[in-house]
């Protein structure tokens, strides 16, 4: 049953088939396709991953997906299925204002297979190498996808995501080679010791307890600057920005999910072996940071997409500030946050692209009030998708956020969560603020849009009509999910 | 009829009400396309669902209180941690019995007023806003566990945005939504941090953090194993969290901007309903979980109370917006129902179950009270906008002889809110001031003061608020218009006039009636303090409101009307006797010999606010600037222009200060983003050190 | 226990480590950037020797010497070439002033060695061939770390890219007995190659876009 | 029954006896200014007068207008009989105490004042903005003297708090009492309008304020209130004496009881008269943004009377 191997092999086919094809439409056919191949494959993994060893593996042992990487491989299809069906309009309202050279959207939909390819084998490899090699991956397709637009802000963005990244992953990188060297001591005989994280998982308790912990500083610094953590954050508002937008959505919505995933198989690790809350302490740490910091760019941000951008921080700051409380309650909070979030942002970041086609420009003060008048669905799609970022109830976050909060103060930790609620307080009014300033009110400039208003609305109500579904009923096999995944992370099998 | 069969009524009808909100909703947003539908779709739904509303709160007031009967699950809750329970119990019937008899007034109204918004405004989107905020409203005073709670308390808060700010084109209206929803937020969050301090609690009494530990019935049960720390840490939190909803003073400041920009059947249910949700709040929290109550909870409320009743009416002086004005005096009436349960606060501390159960009563009905009679006043108001298409009453002026009977119903509130005898602002008032007489010989130590005083201080309030609606009053309806829309202004249509005239005959029946309703405390009382309806309450076979003292004040307003009807001939006799052969000429109002009186000469609201303005100008430190142009010399004015206004003092000392050290502070902080790459790696670098150092 | 090994292997490999640091330390004041890209195939060449010196002396070590033959053909011919004709077409010899003078990044970079040497102490009891070069590694690591952060030339910030890359791997052969499976070797190595035509790929629409490599005008995204 | 007879001899009483002791302070007030002044039974003829003139209404008045001074009498009325002036207990006791007196008289003055502003003209606008201020300060004053008895005797009932009072009469001397009768006295000037806060006498538009709300009114309307603003100074006096010095209160209802406190309470009512004249002559009107200062004087007095009534004990 080689469901794994095939999840990463349609992604990667869809890629070089773009290579070959000529027209625009047909490309984008197939990357819709690619990844709706990919999303069944992760549906029929989630039950699958249930059944007691609670874990599949393929090529012995080389792909392995247990509940957390299921759960991780259905965002991504999502997230990717959702830009990909964006992209579509975006790239045809692009080509139309000469915004960017067909050569360039081949580029696009040729990397963006690769792109989301890498991810998955970020989360199904068991190796840690080829882990590490999976995150380079997706780092190097991303670099060219942020740099489409040949302007001259998205060449900076792009230089500085790729100098950031590739620093952070080398860090990642000697990071790993620690994790191997702990794992060499113990076994003197002459095998190479198995570089598996299963393996791993099972003899956590004889590692170097020193050099796991030196190992998880370098991963922590390293996987956590591609993660976009708070001192380490500085490149994720300008790349997110200056990306176009299905990429941006994806760059926002999940692939900072995944290498929070990496950094957490090693904090998974690390508080096996160490069983001190060495690695929940700094999770913690670093995730308030990320909120705290995100909070008063969001009030005084003057860019549409650098305020989603900041957002995203923000929301990843929380996860790992949950995962980071380290009890039951507030991951099981933490990993059903990454799904609610993974649902929004992508809309928001549509609607910023709509907007930006529009108006072109993302300047608030230039876009100027009563987008509602002009985009009405649009201008609907962000109020609603602005409001479930922020946590309003209707929408899955609030209940997340809740949970999170709520298993913070069961566990004892009542200052941590008491300034958990207060940067989520704050970058809520941040949000609301700058939003208000453009959604209602009479518009400046009665806008001539060439294009009708209705583009790309379709992805977006989809989204939000799924993220409403999701949040109003978790089916069975989800919530099991979920749950297993977080028995995974609290140190479960 | 056995209690079973009206548990089971009231719960039914409550289940039908909340379903015909939620059908009306849809239904108008359905049919937005066309106006006269919706509109009739969405405040039809309104009116249905009020009825069943009533219903449902008087069955459950008055039927016999069988405990816990009466909750149901609104929906098999599909999430795992949120069991969507609704629960009926005394306390919520009442506030029910709130919101449904203002809805079904305002859904009446609304069916006139909305017809002001044809072709401008979409009334089916307001039609769906409307019944929105009433189905979180009702779910809000019926959740039964405090995720629930919640949920219809944030969702209360995003529908009441979207009714602030329905007419977005003018930036005013914009900034006060953003104002309103932002502090309610922050309110919300001291709300969640203070239900969960109890759900801390409760989990570890139940021993595992199951959503179970949510419910309200575990908080109630929570008693000894709540330590005085947390309880203490709990009460300010939701006295921060439910004080901003209400309005009490400090956190006042969303009030009076958002209420007058919203739509005025919209601003009627804000100030009617919306705010009493921080009250019911406040009463579940206090009387049900904290269990009894140290003496410094029940002194901060007296005292916030009382601060927040008197600087309400100032600042309502002062105003010359009408609907400005009637916001703020919610404020001044949240005072005085936070005086209430401030006073039955100290006494169930002190050990004076009678005397709490008064004062409780006495703050409950001051709620019902002022829920209607502010509700009438909304409405007058916005009939009076709805024809002048203006707020300031500079600009009004003899409207009653253009619109009777909106005048006489606004008097009527008027006469109400100012707490004048025969109306119900008077009876509520009454046991106020009864409850904070009796709490004098309460306590020894010097705290007793404090009862006098707040009374003095609500003697205080009660005239200047009487002052104020004079002004108001006087200036809008009576003497010459002063402009030319209030000259065209025309009677509001009888729907509107239905919606009023069903708040005015409520406020004469509770203000004639007292011990008729006042039966309804009783299964209140005894839930919540565990005490039946006091004794002496009601005297002299149900005519008399006593104060729950053999010895102790009685009034019967009932008995003053009746008497005064009786008195009535004795002009009649002299006017027979002496004056049968005067004849009654119509003449011109006295000029000083001038050619006739214009109405720039008439009394404006700012000239009658005037005194109480230098009076009190250490609170308001007026600013008044007068230009005059002339050509030769500065005796002859060709033109002058006068300007006057008052400094908000919290929101130029508490608001204005905070919000700009903020920004200041985010945009000192965007310089940490500095674009050079150099930055970003030694911020990396730095990290890295510090992280080594640790863990070496 | 490993094998006793000669000591001679031991020796040979704490040298070529030590040559390798100097050289590190050699670009760190270095001006010219096509000496610079000569010191890191130099380095390289280095690493390719401890490299073939561990697969020497053990036995079963043999995939060592596919690392250091692919170290050798890619770091030490293909990239310097690469770099050799970027470095052409764009046709600028001199590093502008860094951040930093010679003399203070120098007492950084022993600053650095000495931290190094810090953090590597617990680890140098482990009595197995070439762990004492951990130490270099980790100020390899740094002082490449330091080198991009002091440089202003978007083609140094790519050497000191490398020469943190040459610092990994030196630790992953210091640390590890015979290295690190193949497989993970092998996509190390071809992510780097693919990284490096990237970096060269962005250099060139930058440099026609901004028409000068001075990282320091990429600073326009504030706030 | 007798309940319907009390209130018709009272009503009788309260609408003869009020012009009297209005005429009365008038014509003393011109002896002790050497003036011979209007004769004491003046009043009633004024009434008389303007009942048989003819009215002039103003063209902009609307009925609150003509309601307001058929609800200010009968108001005034009504505040009247709850207070006990010969029997211990006033036919009204019952239906309200002191709390329901104070709110009668402040629905007179709602409607006196909408009344002033509904002609149009500034000076009704003048006189009612000035009595809706001047009545707002002297509230709280009023409030708590009225608290401070009433916390003595236990309940705001008018009857109970002359009861409670009837102890030997130098036990009247206590400074509660004396502190509370200072600033009800105080409360009676600003009420009333008499000379510090309001000059009754004059037409000068600047200094009126009482007169200014009633400027527009003429004939049987002005008797009406003239008699109703005599009626409410004749209650509130009667609330001062019979509270403060309840001497020779009439407990049992037989008539030579009845009589002989008629005589007395006519006699308290006529000392308390000349110390208005007293203090009317003596002094000037005080400038408007005076006479705060001198109502919270009345107040300070109230909260000392408060304080004294546990501190001293």
């Amino acid at each position: 049953m080689s469901v794994l191997v095939s999840i990463l092999v349609a992604p990667i086919v869809a890629g070089l088939l773009c290579l070959l094809l000529p027209s625009r439409r047909a490309m984008a056919l197939t990357n819709v396709l690619g990844f709706a191949v990919t999303l069944g494959l992760s549906l029929q993994l989630l039950p699958a991953v249930l059944q007691p060893p609670y874990a599949v593996t393929e090529c012995d042992e080389f792909f392995r997906a247990d509940a957390l990487s299921a759960w991780m491989a259905l965002l991504i299809s999502v997230v990717s299925l959702g830009s990909a069906l964006y992209a579509g309009r975006y790239f045809r309202r692009d080509l139309a204002a000469q915004a960017v050279t067909p050569g360039r959207v081949k580029e696009f939909y040729v990397l963006t297979p690769l792109f989301s390819g890498g991810m998955f084998l970020v989360v199904l490899a068991n190796n840690l190498g080829v882990m590490w090699f999976a995150l380079e991956a997706t780092a190097l397709s991303s670099v060219l996808l942020v740099a489409i637009y040949n302007r001259k802000t998205s060449l900076e963005a792009a230089w500085k995501y790729v100098i950031l990244g590739s620093l952070g992953l080398a860090l990642a990188l000697f990071g790993t080679v620690f994790t191997y060297a702990a794992a060499i001591d113990q076994r003197a005989a002459t095998g190479l010791p198995n570089f598996n994280w299963s393996h791993l998982m099972a003899i956590a308790g004889q590692l170097d307890t020193r050099m796991i912990k030196l190992a998880f500083v370098f991963v922590l610094v390293g996987y956590g600057t591609k993660a976009g953590l708070a001192p380490m954050h500085t490149w994720l508002p300008d790349a997110h920005s200056e990306a176009p937008s299905p990429t941006s959505a994806m760059l926002s919505g999940v692939s900072l999910k995944v290498a929070l995933y990496a950094l957490l198989r090693f904090h998974i690790l690390t508080t096996a072996s160490l069983g001190t809350p060495f690695s929940q302490t700094l999770l913690l740490v670093f995730g308030l940071a990320s909120m705290c910091l995100a909070a008063p760019f969001i009030l005084v941000q003057t860019n549409l997409k650098r305020l989603l951008a900041y957002s995203s921080l923000e929301h990843v700051g929380l996860i790992c500030a949950g995962i980071g409380l380290n009890s039951p309650m507030t991951i099981f909070g933490a990993l059903l946050h990454m799904g609610y979030h993974a649902l929004t942002k992508p809309v928001l970041f549509f609607a910023a692209g709509n907007i930006h086609q529009t108006w072109h420009t993302l300047q608030l003060r230039r876009i100027g009030t009563g987008v509602a008048k002009v985009l009405p669905w649009t201008a609907l799609c962000l109020g609603l998708g602005g409001a479930a970022a922020a946590g309003l109830p209707p929408f899955g976050l609030f209940f997340s956020e809740l949970t999170v909060l709520s298993g913070g103060f069961a566990s004892g930790q009542t200052a941590a969560t008491a300034i958990l609620l207060g940067a989520i307080l704050a970058s809520f009014c941040g949000i609301l603020y700058q939003l208000t300033r453009i959604l209602p009110g009479t518009p400046k400039v009665a806008r001539t849009t060439d294009a009708s208003p209705l583009d790309g609305v379709p992805t977006m109500v989809l989204m939000l009509g799924t993220l409403l579904v999701f949040s109003l009923w978790l089916p069975a096999p989800l919530l099991e999910v979920v749950r297993q995944a977080a028995r995974v992370i609290g140190g479960l099998p | 009829m056995s209690s079973a069969l009206t548990d089971l009524q009231s719960t039914t009808l409550l289940q039908f009400a909340l379903c015909v909100y939620g059908v009306g909703g849809v239904g108008s947003l359905a049919a937005i396309r066309r106006e006269k539908l919706a509109n009739l779709v969405g405040f039809g739904s309104g009116t249905v669902a009020a009825i069943c509303g009533i219903g449902a709160a008087l069955l459950a007031l008055i039927g016999e209180p069988a405990d816990g009967a009466r909750s149901f699950d609104l929906w098999p809750s599909l999430i795992p941690f949120v069991r969507l329970s609704v629960k009926l119990d005394p306390l919520s019937a009442f506030f029910v019995l709130i919101v449904s008899v203002l809805a079904l007034a305002l859904s009446i109204y609304s069916f006139g007023y909305v017809r002001g918004f044809y072709g401008r405004k979409s009334v089916g989107a307001l039609g769906a806003l409307y019944n929105a905020l009433l189905l979180a409203t009702t779910l809000v005073f019926t959740a039964g566990n405090a995720l629930f709670f919640l949920v219809a308390w944030e969702i209360m808060a995003l529908t009441a945005y979207c009714l602030v700010s329905f007419e977005h084109e003018q930036a005013e209206t914009r900034n006060a939504g953003v104002l309103f929803f932002i502090m309610s937020h922050v309110g919300t969050g001291c709300l969640i941090v203070g239900f969960l301090l109890l759900f801390q609690a409760s989990g570890q009494a139940l021993g595992d953090f199951s959503p179970e530990a949510y419910s309200f019935e575990n908080f109630r049960a929570l008693g000894s194993n709540l330590s005085p720390g947390r309880r203490d840490a709990a009460f300010v939190f939701f006295l921060l969290g439910f004080g901003v909803k209400a309005g009490i003073v400090p956190l006042h400041v969303w009030l009076p901007a958002a209420h007058p920009v919203a739509p005025s059947n919209a601003s009627a249910l804000l100030s009617g309903v919306m705010i009493k949700t921080g009250i019911y709040g406040l009463t579940r929290v206090l009387f049900d979980f904290l269990g009894t109550p140290p003496n410094w909870w029940g002194i901060t409320i007296l005292t916030v109370g009382t601060v927040s009743a008197v600087l309400g009416v100032l600042y309502a002086l002062m105003e010359h917006d009408l609907k400005r004005l009637l916001a703020y005096h919610s404020i001044e009436n949240i005072g005085i129902i936070l005086m209430g349960l401030g006073a039955a606060l100290m006494f169930l501390h002190t050990g004076h179950p009678v005397l709490a159960s008064l004062a409780l009563i006495a703050g409950l009905y001051h709620t019902l009270n002022h829920a209607i009679f502010k509700a009438l006043l909304f409405l007058g108001a916005g009939a009076v906008l709805h024809a002048t298409r203006t707020r300031n009453m500079e600009a009004m002026g003899g409207l009653i002889k253009r619109m009777p009977k909106t005048a006489f119903f606004f008097l009527m509130g008027a006469v109400a809110i100012s707490a004048l005898p025969p109306l119900n602002g008077f009876v509520s008032e009454w046991l106020t001031y009864q409850s904070l007489l009796q709490g004098f010989g309460t306590t020894s130590s010097l705290v007793k003061l404090m009862f006098p005083l707040s009374g003095a201080m609500l003697a205080l309030t009660g005239a200047l608020a009487a002052a104020c609606f004079v002004k108001a009053f006087g200036i809008t309806f009576l003497a010459q218009p002063r402009s030319e829309q209030a000259a065209q202004a025309h009677e509001a249509s009888p729907t509107m006039l239905l919606g009023m005239g069903l708040l005015t005959v409520a406020c004469v029946f509770l203000g004639l009636f007292p011990t008729v309703f006042l039966t309804v405390f009783g299964p209140l009382t005894q839930q919540l303090l565990g005490q039946p309806l006091p004794g002496y309450l009601t005297r002299g076979n149900g005519w008399v409101l006593g104060n729950a003292q053999e010895l102790g004040g009685t009034v019967s307003t009932l008995g003053i009307l009746l008497t005064g009807l009786c008195l009535a001939p004795v002009p009649l006799v002299l006017w027979l006797f002496f004056g049968r052969r005067t004849q009654v000429r119509i003449g011109p109002t006295w000029d000083c010999g001038l050619r006739g009186l214009t109405p720039q000469m008439e009394y404006t609201a700012t000239g009658f606010s005037k005194p109480l303005r230098m009076i009190f100008k250490a609170l308001f430190r007026p600013h008044r600037e007068v230009q005059r142009e002339y050509d030769y010399s500065p005796y002859f004015a060709t033109t002058l222009r006068f300007e006057s206004h008052i400094e908000e003092a919290f929101v130029t000392r508490l608001y204005r200060p905070f919000k700009r050290a903020v920004l200041l502070i985010s945009r000192r902080m965007r310089v940490l983003q500095a674009g050079s790459i150099q930055a970003y790696l030694i911020y990396i670098f730095v990290t890295l050190l510090l992280l080594l150092l640790v863990a070496l | 226990m490993n094998p006793p090994q000669s000591e001679l292997a031991s020796q040979w490999i704490t040298l070529l480590a030590a040559g390798m640091l100097v050289i590190q330390l050699l670009m760190v004041v270095q001006r010219m950037l096509l000496t610079n890209i000569r010191l890191f195939a130099l380095q390289s060449v280095m690493l390719a020797a401890i490299a073939a010196t561990v697969a020497a002396s053990h036995a079963n070590a043999t995939h060592v010497y596919w690392v250091a033959g692919l170290t050798l053909a890619g770091k030490v011919f293909f990239l310097p070439w690469l770099l050799h004709r970027q470095v052409r077409r764009i046709h600028i010899e001199q590093e502008i002033a860094p951040l930093l003078n010679a003399s203070a990044s120098m007492l950084l970079c022993g600053g650095f060695t000495l931290l190094g040497y810090i953090v590597a102490r617990p680890f140098t009891s482990l009595a197995h061939l070439g762990n004492n070069t951990l130490g270099v590694a980790v100020t390899l690591l740094l002082t490449g770390f330091f080198l991009m952060i002091n440089r202003r030339k978007a083609i140094t910030q790519v050497l000191a890219l490398l020469t943190v890359e040459n610092g990994v791997m030196l630790a992953a052969v210091a640390l590890t007995a015979y290295g690190m499976p193949l497989v993970v070797e092998l996509g190390i190595f071809f992510d780097l190659m693919v990284a490096i035509m990237v970096l060269g790929l962005l250099v060139y629409r930058i440099r026609d876009r901004f028409s000068s490599m001075d990282v320091s005008k990429l600073s326009e995204l504030k706030g | 029954m007798n309940a319907v007879i009390a209130i018709l001899l009272q009503t009788v009483l309260l609408l003869a006896l009020a012009p009297l002791i209005s005429g009365c302070i008038r014509n003393w007030k011109a002896k002790l200014q050497n003036r011979r002044g209007p004769r004491v039974w003046q009043p009633y003829l004024d009434l008389a007068k303007f009942l048989r003139k003819d009215m002039v209404i103003s063209e902009h008045a609307s009925w609150i207008f003509r309601a307001m001074p058929k609800v200010l009498f009968i108001s005034t009325l009504l505040a009247g009989l709850m207070v006990p002036l010969v029997s211990a207990s006033a036919p009204l006791s019952l239906f309200g105490g002191a709390l329901a007196f104070v709110g009668l008289l402040a629905l007179g003055r709602f409607f006196l004042a909408l009344g002033g502003l509904d002609t149009a003209s500034a000076f009704g606008g003048m006189g009612s903005s000035r009595e809706m201020t001047i009545s707002a300060i002297a509230e709280p004053a009023l409030m708590l003297a009225i608290f401070t008895v009433a916390i003595k005797a236990g309940s705001t009932n008018l009857s109970q708090m002359l009861l409670a009072a009837q102890g030997p009469t130098w036990q009247l001397l206590n400074p509660a009492h004396v502190l509370a009768f200072a600033a009800l006295f105080i409360v009676l000037l600003a009420e009333t309008g008499r000379i510090p806060v309001d000059n009754p006498a004059t037409h000068l538009e600047l200094t009126m304020i009482h007169e200014a709300m009633i400027l527009e009114y003429s004939g049987r309307y002005l008797a009406l209130i003239e008699w109703s603003a005599s009626v409410k100074q004749l209650v509130l006096m009667a609330l001062l004496v019979n509270i403060f010095f309840p001497v020779g209160i009439a407990t049992n209802l037989s008539a030579v009881s009845l009589g002989l406190s008629l005589a007395w309470f006519v006699a308290k009512l006529l000392v308390l008269a000349a110390a208005v004249v007293l203090v009317e002559t003596t002094n000037a009107k005080l400038r408007l943004f005076r006479v705060p200062d001198l109502l919270s004087a009345a107040f300070i007095l109230a909260t000392l009377a408060l304080l004294s009534t546990f501190l001293f004990q």
